[in-house]
């Protein structure tokens, strides 16, 4: 569905307004049902054994006198959760991680898991299953699972990518390479040349709604499962594939989800949930303790990345190349390749190389963390092109400003851009009155830029229109926070009705084709295109019955604002019919009213922000301060601003606190020793100021509305625009991230 | 293990429940009490998800043995609308878009009334530090420090 | 006619070259004839690819036609968060 | 297990004393629920002490401040005439967790945990303060810092239970102060901390200090050479460098999760520069 131009210079009426989300009465009074919210008649309640090794062969699992405890109905290992994949090696990996097979892979893997008739039968349960292991040695550093000599996590791992084809195996599963020109012969021409590595630690997305799930499989094979998600369709086909069940026969119902960005997109408990209720033919409750949700799930990769721009003296980029190892957890992944697309996506670059490497480590398997893989490569490349820009003499903005990529620029990665906002972006930054505030002592500004690709995705939308005239909006991608809102704007809209009259809803997987998660900054993007189709297709039907009732040809139905109005000389006068009357109408004019989509979304546009971080730093603790922050974005447009602006606040507040505080900490015995929210510091609210924000509207030529996803991109500058505030503050570049106190104290003392 | 008989007040009703020594309020509330809009994010009190009022005390409930509620009063969210009118912190809440996901918002609308109640006219640092007990990962909360502001300025006038 | 340009580790699949003249009107005919020109592709293409087309990322839109003289360009099929 | 709530310190000790199998007191529960939690105890017996009145009182008499083992936190931060008295000592027990916590957290609690790294302990330790100590063979009081004997020990015998936590009457011109280091700005746990309390003479000049640091070794540390530089000053910058280095040489900290051995050396010397200044401002005052 291409943009309608019509909508550049059109007044919406419902688009762009900031009503209250339909969800948000439920929310306020505490009567929302998230996944730890809803119980079934004769519910068991399961609780997973996870391993407190780094890296064991597991030799024998005993689980008998759990299985002899009273109140025990069922207890699990893999032998419970067959290899079905039928050579499917990403499903296998998924499987092998909700329940280790031969190995115990990072501490929290899990190994076996009980249902019981209580909590605490349950937790006596898990207690008395023994299992043998046969302690392996263990790698968690990327730098150090990249070394040659290191141990070796699975010896089946042959790095692809890479040619002649090696002869043996390593914990490096890709290696992937992007760019065009000829970067040695840029670089040699350059008159100033930054090179640095740079490192980042892992972190955890930290939703605050642990993982939870209530599976109900019946003695007929049918099943039902509750859960909180960000794809309950994707959820659906993974665990039917893993149980080897019909997908029709599993009907997965997404609770309200209390946060996600990104780390609900893959199952863990779930399919266990399923087995354990399978033997124990009955309900089971299976919700992750805090502890469990840091060790197991989630967490983004740890990279280390060496970077090398040079410049022209006139200040243009000549050469850029950049080396990443991204680490994936104990399984092969693609994080990698993504840093290397992403790296340099901001630029207008002749000669460009980026090369990624996949790297195993015994920390849990790396999930998607909003715009995953972007944040780290933009903070070693923003750092570079600062530090690049000062060597040349030239501003930092004004430096990004001269190669910016803009239409017609041949991406990093590839392709050559469309139109594009990353100019804008920074010529509303250079005018901002933040970039022109004063700083004091001890302070620094920062800024950076950010890329991301956006996604669209399958997506099925259903719109029924009730004899009151009312409509209800089914849609499938799940709402992660304030998307019904949008969605109902969107059908006003197209309708011509208000936004009172809509009520947009969830629906299971039995009631609606297939959906991809939302992810990708997709969820508005990709359901409002569906929406806008369902509409069309719903107006259709209400011209087709006005026609009726008029007793007219359906040609001479046009619909405006609402209402079907005649067209033509012979019934010109006809009085306009509302929607409600034509609605009222509609049991004598052929039955129910209705519109469904269902397409694939693709076209999302990518998405460019820039940021701008003011930072305060005590030279004697490293105590760092952000004082004031501004996200500029472009939305495309903006369907509803409030939660566009919440977009961009969040993923600014959450990059924040990755550059300062939040990483996993392992210790030498491989064990992870920050799983809880007291010393894996997310930030608090007296830790950040307010976020200032601007939304730019450059139409998405592949959107009727012009819409591009908006939920990503705002955590890919935040990591870069606050390093480079500190480092303009204490006058020494930071290099390794969260910049903690104790690493800002050591750069300083160097 | 015999259960403990606790007495006690829950949103101006009386309440009485069967309780195992090591049960948490918090468990008491949602699963015996069905007032599942007290949340669970950590178990561990660094949330705030759980946040009721106590005896007129913010506490987080997971931090509260379930017997320890003998003859004491209880908030929770559940308590905060009078029949179908929203106090003005959830009203200003949904106004503002002051929650995303919503998991944390009824411990922040608990936190913030208790605020408000002892500081009517709270400084937006009085705020962000009062609400530091309170985690948020999807707001940044500058959205929420903004509904507390109004919510604060509305209840003054009221 | 078109000339396709493939990403790195796909044009080392198909015997190091990274420019491809295919004959083909939509992305599943491009897929179709790549994948029996090439058949080292395969464990790539099974692992998912996009096709950019003029700069705009299509991932399942397979009817998707290709314009004359359009770029196309295929890239590693991306998941987000 | 079994859960009792005693009206008299008598019958808490008798139920302590008489306890078969693992018997643990509960105040503030904000430790010992966060370690029911994980798992790491599982007490046959558990003693409420909060129904216990006298233990939920703070009173001041001629000696000074009688400080009840179950009274939170944030009754400390609400009493105005401690912390006209002791405004370092209620600092360290109002730093404690968040708001939630403050409502249940106790001194007594804090100083039992025994973590190097708790906020209220340095504060008491430098302020002189004393633990009334009860059990079945009668009551002793000695120094907080006695209590701690290193991470999660205590010195308290089989069946005794801290009654209150005394403070001295204050003696004009003194001051105290606490501060302590986190990476955020609340909710966090001390990466290294610092207390200093000074008594003045009429000239501004010290003539009593205390210097206590906190996460600096495994117990809290009481820093006599710190003491003894500031005793005969005025607090000037020599004075704090001189401070600062002993404080920063006085340290045996480790690496943790929290922080490194460096950075609680050097900064438990900054900290303990910045306690000495505001202690000298607040005992000049009075």
């Amino acid at each position: 569905m291409n943009f309608d131009p019509r909508h550049t210079t059109r007044s919406f009426s419902s688009v762009g307004t900031r009503p209250i989300r339909p969800d948000g009465i439920d929310k306020v009074t505490g009567r929302a049902r998230y996944g730890a919210d809803f119980n079934m008649p004769g519910q068991l309640v399961g609780r997973i054994l996870r391993s407190p090794h780094a890296h064991a062969v597991i030799r024998r699992i005993d689980t008998s006198k759990a299985e002899q405890l009273p109140g025990v109905k069922a207890v699990v290992t893999a032998a419970d959760l067959p290899d079905l994949t039928s050579g499917d090696a990403a499903m296998y990996d998924i499987l092998d991680n909700c329940m280790a097979r031969r190995k115990a892979l990072y501490d929290g893997h899990a190994v076996a898991a009980v249902a019981a008739i209580d909590a605490r039968t349950a937790r006596q349960a898990l207690k008395l299953i023994e299992v043998e292991y046969e302690l392996l040695p263990h790698v968690t550093d990327v730098d150090q699972a990249f070394a040659a000599d290191a141990p070796l996590i699975n010896d089946t791992i042959i790095t692809t990518g890479v040619d002649p084809k090696p002869d043996r195996a390593s914990n490096v599963s890709m290696r992937s390479q992007f760019g065009h020109g000829d970067v040695d012969a840029g670089m040699a021409k350059a008159d100033f040349v930054v090179e640095r590595t740079f490192k980042t630690e892992q972190t955890h997305q930290g939703y605050i709604e642990p993982h939870a799930c209530v599976a109900n499989v019946s003695p007929d094979g049918t099943a039902d499962l509750w859960v909180c998600t960000q794809g309950h369709f994707v959820y659906r086909q993974h665990c039917a594939q893993l149980l080897g069940m019909d997908a029709s026969k599993l009907r997965v119902t997404s609770s309200e989800i209390g946060g996600g960005f990104g780390g609900k997109t893959h199952v863990w408990a779930e399919p266990v949930a399923l087995a354990l209720s399978r033997k124990a033919g009955r309900p089971v409750k299976l919700v992750m303790t805090r502890d469990e949700v840091f060790r197991a799930t989630g967490p983004t990769s740890a990279t280390s990345i060496d970077v090398k721009i040079g410049a022209m003296k006139d200040g243009t980029i000549i050469a850029a190349d950049a080396t990443l190892r991204y680490s994936c957890g104990p399984y092969a992944g693609s994080w990698a390749e993504v840093g290397a697309m992403t790296a340099f996506a901001c630029y207008k670059l002749e000669n460009v190389r980026t090369v990624g490497y996949e790297v195993l480590v015994n920390r849990p398997k790396t999930a998607a963390y909003r715009a995953p893989s972007a944040p780290m490569a933009a903070f070693a490349v923003e750092s570079a092109i600062d530090e690049l820009a000062g060597k040349v003499g030239m501003d930092a903005v004004d430096f990004r400003i001269k190669n910016a990529a803009q239409e017609g620029t041949k991406a990093s990665y590839g392709p050559v851009y469309g139109p594009i906002g990353i100019g804008p972006t920074l010529e509303a930054v250079k005018n901002h009155p933040h970039m022109k505030a004063p700083l004091g002592k001890n302070q620094g500004r920062g800024m950076a830029c950010g890329f991301w690709f956006n996604f669209g995705g399958q997506t099925c939308t259903d719109l029924n229109i009730g004899m009151d005239g009312t409509v209800s909006l089914a849609v499938g991608t799940v709402d992660v926070g304030g998307s019904r809102a949008s969605l109902s704007l969107v059908a006003a809209e197209e309708l011509g009705i208000d936004y009172a009259q809509v009520r947009a809803v969830i629906a299971d997987t039995s009631s609606l084709g297939y959906n991809d998660m939302t992810d990708g900054s997709r969820g508005t993007f990709s359901s409002s295109m569906a929406t806008i189709s369902a509409a069309r297709n719903a107006i259709k039907v209400l011209r087709a019955r006005a026609a009726q009732m008029w007793d007219i040809p359906v040609e001479d139905v046009a619909w405006e604002k609402g209402h079907a109005v005649a067209k033509g000389e012979t019934h010109g006068n006809l009085p306009n019919l509302s929607l409600k009357e034509i609605a009222a109408a509609s049991g004598t004019t052929g039955g129910p009213i209705a519109g469904h989509s269902e397409i694939v979304a693709d076209g999302a546009g990518v998405s460019f922000a820039t940021h701008i971080c003011d930072i305060e730093v005590d030279p004697e603790t490293g105590a760092t301060r952000v004082l004031r922050y501004t996200v500029v974005q472009d939305a495309g447009k903006a369907v509803h601003p409030t939660y566009v602006e919440g977009q961009y606040q969040g993923g600014a507040a959450q990059g924040i606190g990755w550059a300062l505080n939040e990483e996993y900490i392992y210790g030498k015995d491989g064990r992870l020793q920050n799983a809880g929210f007291l010393d894996y510091r997310i930030p608090v609210c007296s830790d950040l100021p307010m976020i200032d924000t601007q939304i730019l509207e450059i139409p998405n030529p592949n959107h009727p509305y012009g819409v591009r996803g908006v939920g990503e991109t705002s955590i890919v500058p935040p990591l870069a625009a606050v390093a480079n505030a500190v480092s303009n503050a204490v006058g020494v570049r930071m290099q390794h991230i969260p910049m903690s106190p104790p690493r800002i104290l050591a750069a300083l003392e160097t | 293990m015999a259960g403990i008989a606790v007495s006690t007040t829950i949103n101006g009703d009386h309440a009485e429940f069967l309780c195992h020594p090591d049960e948490t309020l918090l468990e008491v509330l949602r699963e015996r009490l069905g007032l599942m809009g007290v949340k669970e994010g950590c178990g561990t009190g660094d949330c705030g998800a759980c946040s009721i009022v106590l005896d007129d005390r913010l506490v987080c409930s997971c931090l509260v043995l379930g017997a320890e509620a003998e003859g004491r009063r209880i908030a929770t969210v559940e308590g905060m609308a009078q029949g179908d009118r929203l106090h003005p912190l959830q009203q200003k809440f949904l106004e503002h878009a002051a929650l995303q996901c919503g998991i944390c918002t009824p411990g922040f609308l608990i936190a913030a009334q208790d605020l408000l109640a002892k500081n009517p006219d709270p400084t937006e640092e009085e705020i962000r530090f009062g609400l530091a007990g309170n985690l948020c990962r999807c707001t940044g909360y500058d959205k929420i420090v903004r509904a507390v502001q109004d919510a604060a300025s509305v209840m003054r006038g009221a | 006619m078109v000339e396709v340009t493939l990403w790195g580790a796909l044009a080392a699949a198909a015997g190091g070259t990274s420019k491809v003249e295919i004959e083909a009107r939509n992305i599943r005919e491009l897929f179709k004839r790549l994948s029996e020109r090439f058949p080292g592709l395969a464990p790539l293409m099974d692992r998912g690819i996009a096709v950019a087309i003029d700069g705009t990322i299509y991932r399942d839109t397979w009817s998707k036609e290709l314009p004359a003289g359009a770029e196309i360009y295929l890239l590693p099929r991306l998941a987000g968060g | 297990m079994r859960y009792v709530r005693p009206d008299s310190l008598e019958d808490a000790i008798d139920l302590l004393a008489e306890a078969s199998g693992k018997a643990a007191i509960l105040a503030g529960g904000s430790d010992l629920l966060v370690r029911m939690k994980g798992g790491f105890i599982e007490p046959d017996l558990i003693i409420d002490i909060k129904g216990v009145d006298a233990l939920r009182r703070v009173s001041e008499n001629d000696e000074g401040f009688v400080i009840g083992s179950a009274v939170p936190c944030a009754v400390l931060g609400e009493n105005a005439a401690l912390r006209r008295a002791w405004p370092g000592v209620v600092e360290g027990a109002t730093l404690i967790g968040s708001k939630q916590v403050q409502g249940r957290c106790t001194i007594v609690g804090n100083l039992c945990n025994a973590s190097p790294a708790a906020d209220s302990v340095p504060a008491l330790v430098a302020a002189g303060a004393k633990a009334l100590i009860r059990g079945p063979a009668g009551s002793r009081t000695i120094a907080v810092e006695m209590i701690p004997v290193g991470p999660g020990r205590t010195s308290l015998a089989p069946g005794e239970i801290i009654e209150a936590i005394l403070l001295d009457k204050r003696r004009p011109h003194s001051g105290d102060a606490y501060q302590r280091f986190t990476p955020r700005t609340e909710m966090d746990i001390a990466v290294v901390s610092a207390a200093v309390n000074l008594t003045l003479d009429d000239q501004g000049v010290v003539e009593e200090a205390r210097v206590a640091l906190g996460a600096a070794a495994p117990t809290v540390l009481l820093v006599k050479e710190a003491a003894d530089i500031l005793i005969g000053s005025r607090v000037d910058i020599s004075t704090l460098d001189r401070l600062a280095e002993a404080c920063s040489s006085a340290c045996r900290p480790i690496d943790d999760k929290r922080g490194t051995v460096e950075f609680r050396k050097k900064v438990a010397g900054v900290l303990a520069k910045r306690v000495a200044l505001t202690a000298y401002q607040r005992a000049g005052q009075k």
